[in-house]
């Protein structure tokens, strides 16, 4: 290979490219290539070379051998991407033994970052964006919540975040109700929250088709009108926002990003995805994608392009700076991001449907590994 | 001589059609006995409920002194009986011998041998070739079923059933499709078979029941109409209004 | 009390769902024997034709949707005419292995050309609200599905069993060879069924669009439960498909406000259940 | 002989690789009762599947009534006026037996069944049953009243007597006799029972490796103890 | 007639004229040996895709588990993947709860996967065809549900982790590149396939394909039909269990993913691919279709699917058996 070619930082990406979740894929690759583009192609003054392996699904299996054929194969020196908990979970022993920095994008279960030392986080976990919901539906005199959540590991992390903490403002979860994950027909299901008599409902849907059932069975079947509230965090995500047309405008949520965020960054990184792919929606994927590649490039200039995990880690931990979504820094510790969370509403703005950012709760940690 | 096989009061309905309706008679060793009778009298249905294939609403089979009125068709083989079908019922990409094997490894009680290949077996792969020697098949032992003609694959049916060395043998339509010539064959093949085997023939070719059978079971509506030696059936007025139509 | 109306309320509604996307499936699986598992890329491609007409192209709902069945039916027709004709006498699994490769095919398609996002078709103003109960509402698009599923089952059993085309059909399937020499023009037979069981699918894709939403997934994600609908009711008997569609839809209504926990645990109890008490069809005697 | 109704020209025909059918001719007149006889597998199943259009020719040509059917499919050719009972009887098995009869009528009214149920009374008693849990016999009856059925001009038999009981043999071809006297309707009979069909027709042919080696008038035929010994292997009496 | 035909299919060249009317078996080592030294040399050549490989030999092992099943027995099913994931998570559990040592716990897979085929199979081959089909969706989803439900036991849909896998015979640990898992599968692998192999040459495998091919036939022949295809369920079950198990102590996780539906209908459309009834055609399958999915997925991962698709529409349309006849006649005429 060429001198120059040798000098390159070599990136593995790992997500789902194909498959129902290809999207995040896509999210995944313009976010980083907008990153790269934007810093003038080179990130800590060196080339940069972005692999993608596709996972498809939740894959743990073939997703360990993508990764160890990256590691060993095309000798990548940092990783990011992973959408899926499991995959994530099974490439910790690999980077642990090979001393790969590993960003995780969007993976969301509090204990990845403990598995290996090499995991640092630029998405979110449930618990911080659901802990500060609850202390916040209790201050709004809701009393009795009824949780439904999705039958699977984020849903059950997400109920367990809000039970915990709603029950330690003092208020009351009447009924927890687990939405099996094939769920297409969620008018039961709303059927059952209605007559829980709650005040309010505080839900965790995967994205795509569920959200949208779940919304539309939650408006046609008078919930709203019955005045039971939406308690949400990922559900009116930017990527589904649109299709739920009228019936979300007033959805509440709290979550970390919105793509409506007023600041100066945002709209930059805003303009930067749109340039690379004018298809790509400013969402979670893409903001995590975009922070994760900061944390590479800081990474990169610390250790000079060489290879060197402890070092580049150990920078990890110290990093702060303004995101698209607001201030955050890397915790030293748990290496996982530390983030104001918002309360948002769905509103109207010009035609579109935007996730209007109405109180700040304030940086957050993850109250996950706080437990 | 021995009696091999005893049918008692058979009755069998197909929801309101009644098959069979108290069907009794009986095979000795060395009887050759041809059942007869107008089309849809039951006689495939019969040979169906003593084979195992379908269960008696009534009755009892006794075969070699057991009541196997209750028992699976695997059972009733291990006693003995054999069968072969009025339409053709192989395997149709096995090559020949391999058919004839199967059997063979079954009669051995040996079809759960899950080691040895069945090349292993020389006596056993031997035996094969000769039955197929017999019926003029040899050439086509590595011939999958189905690309035998039509007449063969009557042959293969048949060499299968012996190929099991049966004490009772039923034949249902063995003929049928097959040119007089072949059926020469064929019936040189049931005439070389051990004397004190019972066979059991069903068959429209009255020349043919004629000069095979020893003994004729007349069938009809699903009742015995008539039960004796070759000449008497000939005779019987019965007989001839129901089956026979023309004195023949 | 309320409850076990809920139950057969929704249940009936989400049953009928089932049974519009499933019976065209029951008439390819049953009466042509082939086994079309691109049946729900064809209820897709429906599905994304009404999406296209009425949101793309502004078209009235009410036109948009026999547009999009007899765009789904001609489809299925040039498929056939090409390719599939090949098929019928090719081995089961043959059959599966191609008509995968459709699906793969046609849901790569799809993802190219409509990107993965999920498709609405946008409802008209009768059919938008909710139908009130009065013990509940009832979604108003849902009572159009179980008027159609009715009217649907109707006239495909009829065609089946009544008419000269039904006997010719199923003799063609048979032997086809003899059909014909008994001056059945089977060409014309098998193609005309194939293109009315897409034209089944494709509005099964549109009235279940608001339960199983399009996606360039749906193509592999429905199949399963189609399927069973398909397995439970007998192939080819679009009684027995109507029943298993509401007796499975009941019981997974049932199994989701009793015990949700369990996710699809009970539906598929109960399928095993149903196969082996009637193998061949819950109305099979 | 009269104007032929159907004429065959030098037929070629085969499976694959394999030819069947070697430059065969025949000619039927109307009315005309053909028995072809032949050892097994010389090709009368294929003649006959190639009169119907169920085998490709590989050369030669069909005339029917006239007119050259070479090209048309076998539904065309079924209501230009052709009937065919196959060897392997093909009954219907998803259908009933009514239904069977039914899909034979091509555009009849369906009280036509009634025919069928004159021919063979049996059937009548077993109209609801599924086409195949009739017996052996039974399905050769349905087989051939279906073909009748569609009222055809000429009607190609494949060993339509097999299987049957005496009786029925007896009834069946007294039936076809009938039927040629009333509608003169034009017969080919494939037969291994040699003797009844020979009986039964007035002309013969003789087919051994897709050609016709013999014709002559079936009587003839009949007490031609050599011909039948060298082409048919038939030393039965 | 005179080209002996033998039980594999395609025949030797007829060089015993005296038997050349006798089928004839392979001897049983042959196919296994070749395929040890193709695996062989493949992870010689390519020492950075030992992973690969690793995946490919289980999935071939996966995939001839089902030939069995499919190919020999005529079973059609769409539920295999639930003796591979009991495997799985059989080898997982144990290695995390009991100890370490992987021929320990692939014994336990295969020991685990029979016992599901045994148990599920004593009711699902009481039916046949698509109801046989249909149940066996049925069987894998609920076998499914039973992970999903014990979190404590299998992590849930996190994933089974955080178990070690001992070295192999004690000496060999697991390495990053993966040379000892890549060797330990290939082994496996070839082993499993001399098996299996020997099973299908066997009178109990002649019966269970004489059984595949007309039922009827060899009920009238006296075979305890039921107990045949139960035995050769168990015995792919306990195949399929190995390959579990393989995967779990290979990859250090074991997923939910390991007992869906979408692996039995991809292991189902590689034997089809490969040719079902041959046990070599699973092999060629797997491997095939892995790699195929590989590369492709590496060059584009969007469209993977158009590749897939697009080939498994041709496969059927042009066969590969007619192609390779016709290559052959070409290169024949040629030289
Ligand atoms: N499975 C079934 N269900 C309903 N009726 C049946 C079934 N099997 C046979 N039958 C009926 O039972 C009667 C007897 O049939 P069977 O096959 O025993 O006749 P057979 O004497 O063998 O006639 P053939 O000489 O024509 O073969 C027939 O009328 C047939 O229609
Ligand atoms: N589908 C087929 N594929 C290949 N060869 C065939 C096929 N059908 C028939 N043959 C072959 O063609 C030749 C003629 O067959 P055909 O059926 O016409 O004979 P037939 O005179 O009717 O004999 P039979 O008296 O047995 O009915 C035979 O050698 C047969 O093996
Ligand atoms: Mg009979
Ligand atoms: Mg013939």
């Amino acid at each position: 290979a060429a001198p120059a070619q040798a000098q390159s930082v070599k990136i593995g990406i790992v997500g789902p490219f194909s498959g129902p979740f290809a999207h995040y894929g896509a999210l995944f690759k313009a976010a980083a290539e907008a990153y790269v583009a934007g810093q003038g192609g080179k990130l800590g003054g060196r080339e940069v070379e972005l692999i993608y392996r596709d996972t498809g699904g939740p894959n743990p299996a073939q997703t360990k051998s993508l990764v160890q054929e990256l590691i060993v194969k095309d000798k990548v020196d940092y990783l990011g991407g992973f959408v899926f908990t499991p995959n994530a979970l099974a490439v910790a022993p690999l980077i642990q033994q090979s001393q790969t920095p590993t960003v995780i994008f969007n993976a969301a279960t509090s204990s990845i970052t403990e598995k290996s030392d090499y995991f640092v986080r630029t998405g979110y976990t449930l618990w911080q964006v659901t802990v500060p919901l609850a202390r916040w539906a209790a201050k709004q005199n809701i009393a009795r919540v009824v949780t439904a959540v999705t039958d699977y590991g984020p849903g059950l992390d997400a109920e367990a975040a809000f039970k915990s903490e709603f029950a330690r403002q003092g208020g009351t979860v009447v009924e927890s109700i687990r939405m099996p994950i094939a769920t297409t027909d969620f008018g039961p299901f709303v059927q059952r929250i209605k007559a829980s008599g709650a005040q309010a409902v505080y839900t965790f849907l995967p994205g795509g088709p569920p959200n949208l059932g779940f919304i539309k069975a939650y408006n046609e079947n008078g919930l709203a009108k019955s005045g039971v509230r939406f308690l949400g965090t990922a559900e009116t995500d930017e990527f589904d926002l649109q299709k739920f047309g009228d019936s979300a405008v007033g959805l509440t949520t709290a979550f970390h990003y919105s793509g409506a965020h007023d600041s100066a960054a945002n709209k930059a990184f805003v303009a930067a995805l749109k340039k690379q792919d004018p298809g790509a929606a400013a969402n979670y994927a893409s903001v995590g994608a975009w922070d994760g590649m900061h944390v590479i490039q800081k990474m990169i200039e610390a250790t000079g392009g060489r290879k060197d995990g402890p070092k580049a880690i150990a920078t990890a931990r110290t990093l702060q700076w303004e995101s698209p979504r607001g201030p955050v820094r890397i915790d030293g510790k748990t290496r996982h991001i530390t983030q104001d969370v918002y309360l948002r509403q769905v509103e109207k703005v010009g035609g579109v449907l935007v996730n209007k950012e109405v109180e700040s709760f304030g940086p957050q940690v993850d109250h996950g590994l706080a437990q | 001589m021995s009696l091999l096989l005893d049918i008692r009061d058979l009755d069998k309905r197909f929801g309101g059609l009644h098959v069979t309706r108290g069907v009794s008679f009986q095979l000795h060793a060395g009887d050759r006995l041809a059942l007869i009778g107008p089309n849809g009298a039951g006689k495939t249905t019969l040979v169906n409920q003593v084979s195992g294939v379908l269960r008696p609403d009534a009755g009892e089979i006794w075969l070699r002194g057991e009541n196997v009125t209750r028992l699976g068709q695997a059972q009733r083989v291990r006693l003995g009986l054999a069968r072969t079908f009025q339409i053709t019922t192989l395997a149709p990409q096995l090559p020949v011998q391999r058919q004839i094997e199967m059997a063979l490894f079954e009669r051995e009680g040996l079809g759960g041998r899950a080691w040895r290949s069945v090349d292993a077996y020389p006596a056993l792969n031997a035996e094969a070739q000769a039955l197929l020697q017999r019926f003029g098949l040899r050439a086509h032992a590595a011939t999958p079923t189905e690309d035998l003609a039509y007449g063969e694959q009557r042959l293969v049916e048949m060499a299968l059933a012996l190929a099991l060395r049966p004490k009772v043998l039923l034949l249902d339509e063995p003929m049928a499709g097959v040119p007089r010539g072949d059926g020469a064959r064929l019936l040189a093949a049931l005439d070389s078979l051990p004397r004190d085997l019972a066979v059991l023939i069903i068959e429209h070719d009255m020349d043919l029941v004629f000069r095979f059978a020893s003994r004729i079971v007349v069938l009809a509506e699903g009742a015995v109409l008539a039960d004796g030696s070759p000449d008497d059936i000939r005779r019987d007025p019965k007989v001839r209004a129901a089956y026979l139509g023309t004195p023949a | 009390m309320t409850v076990l109306f809920n139950i057969a309320v929704d249940g009936l509604a989400y049953g009928m769902v089932l049974f519009v996307i499933a019976v065209g499936l029951s008439l390819t699986l049953g009466l042509m024997r082939f086994v079309n598992l691109s049946h729900c890329a064809f209820a897709m491609v429906g599905g994304y034709c009404a999406a296209f007409l009425v949101r793309q192209a502004q078209w009235n709902f009410w036109l948009a949707v026999p547009a999009a069945v007899i765009a789904t039916a001609a489809l299925g027709a040039v498929l056939e005419l090409l390719v599939l004709r090949h098929l019928y006498r090719r081995k089961e699994l043959d059959q599966v292995l191609f008509t995968i490769g459709l699906s793969f095919f046609l849901i790569a398609a799809t993802n190219a050309l409509a990107g993965p996002q999920v498709q609405l078709i946008p409802l008209p103003p009768g059919l938008a609200g909710s139908v009130d109960l009065g013990f509940r509402t009832l979604p108003a698009q849902r009572l159009l599905v179980i008027g159609a599923g009715l009217a649907v089952a109707g006239a495909a059993a009829w065609t089946v069993a009544r008419t000269r085309f039904g006997i010719w059909l199923r003799a063609a399937v048979d032997h086809s060879g003899t059909a014909s020499s008994l001056g059945i023009p089977i060409r014309v037979v098998q193609c005309a069924s194939f293109a009315a069981g897409a034209a089944l699918a494709g509005f099964g894709g549109i009235l279940g669009a608001e339960l199983m939403p399009l996606e360039p997934y749906y193509a592999l994600k429905y199949l399963v439960l189609v399927l069973v609908v398909v397995a439970v009711g007998g192939m080819g008997s679009i009684a027995g498909s109507l029943a298993a569609a509401v007796v499975l839809g009941v019981i997974e209504t049932a199994s989701k406000y009793l015990a949700s926990d369990w996710g699809s645990l009970f539906f598929f109890l109960a399928m095993a259940a149903l196969l082996a008490w009637r193998p061949d069809g819950l109305l099979k005697r | 002989m009269t104007e032929a109704m159907l004429k065959l020209e030098s037929l070629k025909a085969g499976y694959g690789p394999t030819t069947v059918l070697d430059g065969l001719s025949l000619a039927v007149a109307p009315g005309e009762r053909v028995a072809m006889v032949g050892r097994n597998g010389v090709g009368k199943t294929t003649t006959l599947r190639a009169i119907m259009g169920l085998v490709p020719l590989a050369g030669g040509r069909i005339e029917f009534l006239g007119e050259d059917i070479s090209r048309l499919s076998p539904h065309q050719r079924a209501r230009r006026g052709l009937g065919y009972v196959p060897q392997t009887r093909d009954i219907f098995p998803s259908l009933t037996v009514e239904e069977n009869l039914l899909a034979g009528l091509k555009h009849r009214p369906r009280s036509a069944v009634d025919e069928a149920y004159a021919l063979f009374p049996r059937l009548a008693e077993r109209r609801r049953n599924g086409g195949t849990q009739l017996s052996g016999g039974e399905q050769q009856m349905l087989s051939v009243a279906r073909a009748l059925l569609g009222r055809p001009r000429l009607i190609l038999l494949d060993e339509p007597l097999e299987g049957l009981a005496p009786l029925i043999r007896q009834e069946l071809l007294n039936a076809f006799q009938a039927m040629s006297r009333e509608t003169g309707i034009a017969v080919v009979i494939v037969e291994q029972q040699v003797d009844e069909a020979l009986r039964y027709a007035r002309r013969a042919l003789v087919l051994d490796h897709g050609t016709v080696v013999h014709e002559s008038d079936a009587q003839v035929l009949l007490r031609d103890t050599e011909t039948l010994d060298r082409w048919v292997g038939m030393a039965v009496h | 007639m005179n080209t002996s035909t033998t039980l594999q299919g395609p025949a030797e060249a007829p060089s015993e004229a005296r038997h050349a009317a006798a089928p004839r078996c392979r001897p049983a080592w042959r196919a296994p040996l070749i395929v040890l030294a193709l695996g062989a040399l493949a992870c010689a050549l390519l020492p950075e895709q030992l992973g690969l490989m690793t995946r490919i030999f289980v999935a071939a092992l996966f995939v001839l588990s089902l030939d069995l099943v499919v190919g020999v027995a005529g079973l059609a099913t769409l539920g295999h993947a639930a003796v591979f994931g009991t495997g799985a998570y059989a080898a997982g559990i144990f290695a995390l709860k009991v100890m370490p040592d992987p021929l320990a716990g692939l014994a336990i897979g295969i020991g685990a996967g029979g016992l599901l085929a045994l148990a599920s199979g004593a009711f699902l081959l009481r039916y046949r065809g698509f109801t046989f089909l249909m149940l066996t969706v049925a069987v894998a989803q609920i076998v499914l549900s039973l992970p999903q439900k014990a979190r404590d036991w299998t992590g849930g849909d996190d994933g089974l982790s955080g178990f070690t896998v001992g070295p192999l015979l004690g000496r060999f640990a697991f390495d990053l590149e993966g040379r000892v898992a890549a060797f330990y599968a290939l082994a496996v692998l070839v082993l499993l396939y001399y098996v299996a192999r020997r099973l299908v040459d066997s009178p109990f495998g002649l019966a269970v394909r004489g059984i595949h091919e007309n039922r009827a036939r060899m009920a009238a022949l006296g075979t305890p039909v039921y107990r045949r295809l139960l035995a050769m369920y168990t015995a792919a079950g306990a195949i399929a269990g190995a390959a579990g198990a393989l995967s779990a102590q290979t990859n250090a996780i074991v997923g939910l993913d390991s007992l869906s539906f979408a692996l039995s209908a991809e292991a189902l459309v590689m034997l089809i691919l490969g040719g079902a009834g041959r046990l070599g055609g699973a092999l060629v399958g797997a491997v095939v279709f892995t790699l195929l999915h590989h590369t492709a997925a590496s060059i584009n991962p969007y469209h993977w699917l158009f590749v897939v698709g697009f080939m498994l529409m041709a496969v059927v349309l042009v066969s590969p058996a007619k192609a390779w006849g016709w290559l052959r006649r070409r290169a024949g005429a040629a030289s």
